[in-house]
């Protein structure tokens, strides 16, 4: 299953909650806002580590250089898409869910 | 129109602070035409949508919530609410309107709708489900 | 809002369709007149259908859809009652629109 | 593969619309179906062709009519929606007495029961918002 994510995780909680309501295994994927949480060094870089182990997570390329976001910038083991491979996750998990 | 899908809308919002719960809930009595499996799911400030006692005589706004009380006549009869989002807001679900359902299969025994499950228990439920609206 | 009904020397605001603008303004006497405008006589039966729509409306601020007011009157006033046929030969534009506008209901966004 | 999309928030206020555009165009672009677009909560105004932004920024309203006409998407705005915020076509303009109407080319406004036909659709329903 697909969870995206369009929220800062210093702003709401909507991060927080996909990482409790999705079960292990998951695909997170975050856009717009929620790129954010994919930044090392935040003070929420502790959780985002630990999903990490537990899910695959990703962050919308568009989204992070509009940002100013570089990737050396994100925690290690979260993966870059494009739109094209936001579709490619769409595709290959069989239900999305949009944590707004 | 083929197999029946699990419809779930998930709310995550609080009432009058924003349309999105009222226009959600508008989303599930239509749907309820479509004969579809339908369920809700209340989460996060979600779940004061079912705080009882609301009263709008002086906000000037519609007091929708009476509407909750129809989604059994609708035949919405599963309202998942989220303990944990419960408890972070000191609410129990006592505080909660008691919404029921007369059960066709049962003699029209009248029912509880909510369902009080845990994170782990609801993360299955959405697994479960083919369409996800949130609102 | 372009339309109005004249009853008893005053002017109710209505939309183009005739539903009442504001639902305060109801009375059962201007019923029977939107009603007979539309030559339509209200007896007993097309009261009970109005009246059954007025409480569910007060009791959950939403108009009932079709198939909840069939299978609610049904269990009301009876199984012979509780069917769209009988509940179309009273109101024969469509039960949700024309009982909800003599009952003043807000108009049915026609959503389906 | 169907898809369906879903569009909760209005142009230019949040990025939803954009994001929903682009997923869109490269869903397009990868060979896939979109049965239907469909505009709730404030996402009716991108249905709005009174908007007019500026040159340098993107015209968010026509980008979609533009899609539409290239790709016949079916682009659906909510009525009860657009009927609480004002987007009006010819014929609800006629129905309700208003002086104008505003509907963009290639939308066109219907009940909820759409959104609920996408759900059932569509192999993937995907909903953008705030």
């Amino acid at each position: 299953m697909l969870h995206t994510v369009n929220k800062s995780p210093f702003q709401k909680n909507s991060f927080d909650t996909s990482l409790r309501l999705s079960r292990k295994g998951s695909d997170i994927l975050l856009i717009e806002d929620a790129v954010y949480a994919a930044l090392k060094d935040s003070a929420i870089a502790k959780t985002v580590k630990q999903a990490v182990t537990t899910h695959s997570i990703y962050v919308l390329e568009p989204d992070l250089m509009a940002r100013g976001l570089q990737p050396a910038r994100l925690i290690k083991g979260i993966q870059i898409v494009g739109y094209e491979g936001f579709v490619e996750l769409a595709v290959k998990n069989d239900k999305v869910q949009s944590w707004l | 129109m083929g197999a029946i899908k699990k419809f779930m809308y998930i709310n995550r919002t609080a009432p009058y602070g924003s349309i999105y719960s009222l226009e959600g809930l508008e989303v599930a009595l239509i749907g309820a035409a479509f004969d579809q499996d339908v369920s809700m799911a209340f989460v996060d400030d979600g779940v004061f949508q079912l705080k009882k006692g609301q009263d709008t005589s002086k906000s000037g706004m519609k007091n929708f919530s009476l509407a909750y009380s129809a989604l059994g006549d609708y035949d919405i009869t599963k309202l998942y609410v989220e303990k944990e989002s419960l408890q972070a807001r000191g609410l129990t679900v006592e505080d909660l309107m008691p919404l029921t359902y007369e059960d066709q299969d049962d003699d029209y025994q009248e029912k509880p709708s909510i369902r009080v499950v845990d994170s782990e228990q609801l993360a299955d439920i959405i697994a479960e489900q083919d369409v996800l609206l949130n609102y | 809002m372009t339309a109005f009904v004249e009853f008893n020397g005053r002017t109710y605001d209505t939309d183009e369709e005739g539903y009442l603008a504001n639902l305060s303004d109801w009375s059962p006497e201007i019923a029977d007149y939107m009603a007979k405008l539309d030559d339509c006589d209200l007896g007993d039966a097309h009261w009970e259908v109005i009246n059954f729509l007025r409480a569910y409306y007060q009791k959950y601020q939403i108009a009932p859809a079709v198939r909840v007011l069939t299978k609610a009157i049904g269990k009301k006033l009876g199984k012979d009652k509780g069917n769209s046929k009988y509940l179309y030969q009273l109101f024969p534009y469509g039960p949700a629109k024309q009982a909800c506008k003599y009952a003043g209901l807000p108009k049915p966004t026609g959503c389906v | 593969m169907k898809f369906g999309i879903v569009i909760n928030e209005g142009p230019y206020q949040h990025q939803s619309s954009d994001t929903a555009y682009h997923f869109t165009k490269a869903a397009l672009a990868a060979g896939h179906t979109i049965v239907r677009v469909f505009y709730y909560h404030d996402g009716v105004n991108n249905g709005n062709n009174l908007a007019t932004p500026p040159q340098d920024d993107r015209d968010i309203v026509k980008r979609w009519s533009a899609l539409s006409k290239e790709h016949n998407l079916d682009l659906v705005v909510c009525v009860a929606a657009a009927q609480r915020r004002g987007i009006v076509d010819a014929d609800q303009a006629k129905r309700s007495g208003k002086h104008a109407e505003n509907l963009a080319d290639g939308f066109r406004i219907s009940g909820l029961g759409q959104l609920i036909e996408t759900g059932i659709e569509a192999d993937r329903l995907m909903v953008f918002g705030d």
